[in-house]
């Protein structure tokens, strides 16, 4: 069960592999080969030092909550709402932030620092999308 | 059956609403400018020639020329295939040197077609809402001006 | 307030390969263009400090900063009307620079228009309404607009298709001269343009661009900084857009003298100081043939409804014709990078590198597309 | 590096009546546009036919061919700016680069927003359903629900409120000063609503804690102002307003995420960056601004873009609002004297431009004594763009 009926997000050049992982139930991040910072969303060439050697790394999932809203007033037909969305921070190195919903989780649990692991939906037999849950 | 089909239909739209209004009740008209008469399509706020924002519809005689014309041959766009080779026109209404608007000629074949060559306007009806002006040839005999 | 004639220049270009399919996205292919014209003009990742990106945006100017590393936040933004602005990315970089917000700016065109390996174009705009006049009766494609002009054209001054012919054939001999053009090692003769199939009477399907995978870019600077970088600059004489109210009902008339080219021309010789006479080699944006023979005449090459003479007899034609024109092969045969190209090839004119290279040149006009708001730069070395 | 500080200027300015989605005005976006055009031209006592350039917002369909053909004119420099709300000081600024650049001599600078008419409900689910997905990079937030600038903005302030114990109140004290400044200009949307602290508090939950009047309104209306050289400037009818400083400001992207509220760096966000260069090129610091204009679609970001400039310190946004300082006539920094996009109309921040002009000619609504130096600033939180005006 998907935990909003909204539409899939369209692969495209860049953000193939890190779906292909998702569909592996694995969180993949682009990495830089040459001075190893990571980026996300992907792009193909390493914003720190331009080098066009990057590789997919699995990462561990583990994050912190940045930032979120509750959002109550549906902009899209069909979202039932309340909904949450969350902006993780992922441990693996400051500032990497990727925007996903923490699923099975109250809104009046959610907050700023909140620890959270990477979990996986598979929505159709070919697609599936991350969310997060609540850690410990 | 209409003379083309499956195209996408104007929108209902502040701005050029009397024109399909004239259209779906088999009138042309035609944005004027009430202050210097100059006739403008498509339609627009001000007057270009003088920049009155006074401005009537106006119905016009829905006779014109062929200013210029294509047969589409090579259905590059989806939307028309299997409806090649049909004919593009470019009309110039008596009304005003330059006033002109496009579209197509019907009960008339393609290779009949020439630059100059007189025709009327006729109305089609596409659906409920929306009615487009298509053109017949006519002859320059039949009191024309 | 100077004028900016001769005060910047372009200081380094970089493209693809043009291709039917790149096999790469359109953002790869940009960076590829982009960091191949910094390289170029000798310069480091971190002297950037503006980019001016591509209409319609395939590739978005932020990711492109964000991926070269840039520094500095100072200037960015996208032309529009693709192949009538693509050159327009010059004149607001000129002007970024002359405003103070940047020092070396980039100009990039990037496109997968053959293989269509493109991110879905989203419209956050509606459609214009204007379009209820037109696309209902089958006018849908930029091929049917230059037709209707095409046949006016024929009409009024008795053009004929040979002579539209004969714009294509030069492009294609000048293609044939340049690997990197799509259509090389395709000869083709004013046969082959008069057999080959009408898509859009009077408009044959040897009269219509050639689409492709592809980018290019270049590096605009001051003319003072241009001269300590690696290459030869080439010194930008003239910028100017153009858009009047000639352009009708969503269609073009070609026999109109006040539309947008002569507007443009007037514009640009008037800044340039010079008049068509002093023009070596001509890159004329051409998706169809018919516009190019009314861009020469709004240029003012020749009169008002005698470009169908003026083109004949191999006058476009390198390397004896009097007037070179699209001398890589143009959209018509190099490969439609959206008028980007016909830049790429005037610097390389200009630095006596071209495959096609005209003797001695000196002074390039490069003109974006008629019949839609437009643009025109003159260049000299 | 040579600049275009006070090398050209704002002659006229020109505005619509302002209508709402609930209240829409039956005029079209063509036609608000040629409306605030031609009373720009008049306000600074020129013909159309001196117009000779324009600059658009990259949302506004009246390209340059639509102005040529209505107001018929001959163009010579046209473009648009970029990332919607973040442009809007960015048409002013590039208009006054082309001026200077000698491309044109007089640019007009505007947004026509039609609201009502011209924004589509299913919009994008249609959209959505033709391609058969979410596009590109969209792809990374829409999925999550995440598809308005409101709920990015919420998503910020969660961090703002968490981080430096900013509070709804204070997010309301901008919007109540705001409201304020509304109920002095008669052409403001809501010039007779008043409303108090407690109104805001309980207007509805948009997104936490984004409530309804947190946010910018849906408008129909437009503005437009004209560029010229000073030297032109000084010969025209109404008073230069001198553009003493223009700029672009931001953080490069690692992806065109347009919907996404990019604040990943609070301290240095977009209108940090900003205020380096238009303080720079100005020669100025906050303390010689008195008024502000600042770009308001969302109170908090009003209250990031007052820290960013400098007016209180990074995380003090929140206790600046108190005490009624930012409110006309006695506080130390009106802000917004219009009442903004909150309260005037959603203009895109072209209004605030209007409005900033209007102060430096001693003509505004709620007119700020002797007031010499404005700071209009545009969206934050997308790439953004600012200018610093003088009289």
């Amino acid at each position: 069960m998907p935990y909003l009926p909204m539409p899939l997000p369209l692969p495209y050049e860049e953000s193939k592999g890190f779906w292909a992982g998702c569909k592996r139930h694995e969180l993949l991040i682009e990495r830089c080969m040459d001075c190893h910072v990571y980026r996300h969303p992907p792009i193909p060439v390493c914003p720190e030092c331009q080098s066009w050697n990057k590789e997919w790394v699995k990462v561990s999932g583990n994050g912190k909550v940045e930032g979120f809203t509750i959002v109550t007033r549906a902009l899209f037909p069909g979202l039932p709402v309340p909904y949450n969305v969350v902006r993780v921070e992922l441990e693996e190195q400051k500032g990497l932030l990727i925007i996903g919903n923490v699923i099975d989780c109250s809104p009046e649990e959610i907050s700023v620092g909140m620890p959270v692991k990477v979990t996986f939906e598979d929505i159709t037999p070919d697609r599936t999308l991350y969310y997060f849950k609540k850690a410990e | 059956m209409p003379y083309l089909s499956g195209l996408p239909l104007p929108e209902p739209h502040v701005d050029y609403e009397e024109f399909w209004r004239g259209c779906k009740n088999n009138r042309l008209v035609i944005q004027r400018c009430d202050d210097c008469g100059w006739y403008r399509h498509h339609p627009r706020p001000l007057c270009p020639k003088c920049r009155s924002w006074n401005a009537r519809w106006t119905e016009v005689s829905g006779k014109g020329t062929v200013w210029s014309y294509t047969i589409i041959t090579h259905p590059i766009n989806p939307a028309v295939k299997d409806q090649t080779p049909y004919n593009l026109v470019e009309i110039e209404l008596v009304e005003q040197e330059g006033l002109r608007m496009i579209s197509n000629l019907i009960d008339c074949k393609n290779e009949e077609i020439y630059t100059g060559m007189p025709v009327k306007v006729v109305f089609e009806e596409i659906s409920p809402e929306i009615t487009l002006p298509r053109f017949k040839k006519t002859s320059f005999q039949k009191n024309f001006l | 307030m100077a004028t900016i004639k001769d005060r910047y220049a372009i200081a380094g270009i970089g493209h693809t390969e043009y291709s039917r399919n790149s096999g790469r996205s359109e953002l790869h292919l940009a960076l590829e263009a982009i960091m191949g014209a910094i390289k170029d003009a000798g310069l480091d990742f971190k002297n950037i400090d503006g980019i001016v990106g591509d209409h319609p945006s395939r590739v978005d100017v932020m990711t492109i900063g964000n991926a070269l590393g840039l520094q500095k936040f100072g200037f960015f933004i996208e032309t529009e009307f693709a192949g009538g602005g693509v050159p327009s990315g010059l004149l607001h970089a000129i002007a970024g620079i002359e405003a103070g917000w940047a020092t070396h700016v980039v100009c990039y065109k990037s496109l997968n228009g053959s293989s269509k390996n493109s991110v879905p174009a989203f419209e956050f705009v509606v459609q214009p309404h204007e379009l209820g006049f037109t696309r209902p009766f089958g006018l849908l494609d930029p091929v049917a607009y230059a037709a209707l002009a095409a046949r006016r054209h024929m009409h009024q001054y008795g053009t004929t298709s040979r002579q539209f012919g004969a714009i294509a054939l030069a492009c294609r001999k000048h293609a044939n001269r340049n690997p990197n053009a799509i259509m090389h090692g395709e000869p083709m003769t004013i046969d082959d343009h008069q057999q080959s199939s009408l898509i859009a009477d009077p408009l044959r399907q040897l009269d219509c661009y050639v689409e492709a995978d592809g980018a290019a870019a270049c590096v605009v600077t001051s003319a003072e900084r241009a001269r300590d970088l690696k290459q030869e600059p080439v010194y930008i004489m003239a910028a100017s857009q153009a858009c009047g109210p000639s352009l009708s009902c969503g269609t073009m008339d070609p026999t109109v003298t006040e539309n947008e080219t002569r507007l443009l021309a007037r514009n640009l010789f008037s800044m340039a100081g010079l008049t068509p006479t002093d023009i070596d080699v001509l890159q004329v944006y051409d998706d169809f043939t018919p516009l190019v023979l009314m861009a020469l005449e709004d240029l003012g090459f020749c009169e008002k409804g005698e470009g169908g003479g003026f083109v004949e007899g191999g006058n476009l034609e390198w390397p004896d014709g009097e007037l070179p024109l699209n001398t890589g092969g143009g959209n018509l045969s190099e490969g439609c990078i959206e008028g980007f190209n016909h830049i790429i090839e005037a610097v390389k004119q200009l630095r006596g590198v071209s495959t096609a290279q005209v003797r001695d040149a000196e002074v390039v006009l490069v003109c974006g597309a008629t019949g839609v708001p437009t643009i025109g730069l003159i260049l000299r070395r | 590096m040579d600049s275009i500080k006070d090398k050209t200027a704002i002659v006229g300015v020109g505005w619509t009546r302002y209508g709402s989605i609930k209240k829409p005005l039956p005029e079209s976006q063509y036609t608000l546009a040629c409306q605030a055009i031609m009373a720009a031209i008049e306000d600074a006592g020129l013909a159309p036919k001196d117009v000779d350039g324009v600059m658009r917002f990259n949302f506004d369909s009246n390209d340059p061919v639509r102005l040529a053909h209505s107001l018929g004119i001959n163009l010579k420099f046209f473009g648009k700016s970029m990332y919607g709300g973040g442009g809007g000081c960015a048409c002013v600024a590039q208009a006054a680069a082309a001026v200077y650049a000698g491309m044109a001599d007089y640019v007009v600078a505007f947004r026509a927003i039609s609201e009502s008419q011209e924004v589509a409900l299913g919009h994008f689910a249609s959209q959505f359903a033709q391609l058969g997905g979410i596009p590109g990079s969209m792809g990374w937030i829409m999925p999550f629900g995440l598809m308005s600038p409101a709920q990015g903005a919420a998503i910020t302030a969660s961090t703002h409120f968490s981080r430096y114990g900013t509070t709804s109140q204070h997010m309301g004290n901008i919007a109540v000063a705001q409201r304020k400044h509304a109920n002095q200009n008669p052409n403001a949307f809501f010039y007779d609503h008043p409303m108090t602290m407690e109104d805001y508090m309980n207007s509805p939950m948009i997104a936490e804690p984004l409530r309804l009047f947190d946010c910018c309104q849906e408008s129909d209306g437009a503005c437009a102002v004209i560029v010229t050289s000073e030297e032109r400037a000084r010969d025209l009818k109404q008073p230069p307003v001198y553009i003493m400083a223009a700029a672009q400001g931001g953080l490069w992207y690692p992806n065109s995420m347009n919907l996404l509220d990019k604040i990943a760096d609070l301290e240095k966000d977009e209108s940090w960056h900003l205020a380096q260069a238009l303080y720079e090129m100005a020669g100025i610091g906050p303390r010689d601004v008195e008024v502000a204009e600042i770009y308001d679609h969302f109170t908090i970001h009003v209250l990031c873009t007052l820290e960013s400039f400098g007016f209180c310190k990074k995380g003090e946004g929140g206790p600046f609002t108190e005490g009624g300082r930012l409110e006309w006539p006695d506080g130390e920094l009106p802000l917004n004297p219009s009442g903004g996009n909150l309260s005037e109309a959603y203009i895109h921040g072209m209004n605030h431009v209007v409005d900033g002009v209007r102060q430096l000619r001693g003509t505004a609504p709620a007119q700020v004594k002797d007031a010499d130096i404005v700071l209009c600033t545009s969206g934050n939180a997308v790439p953004t763009s600012g200018v610093i005006l003088r009289r």
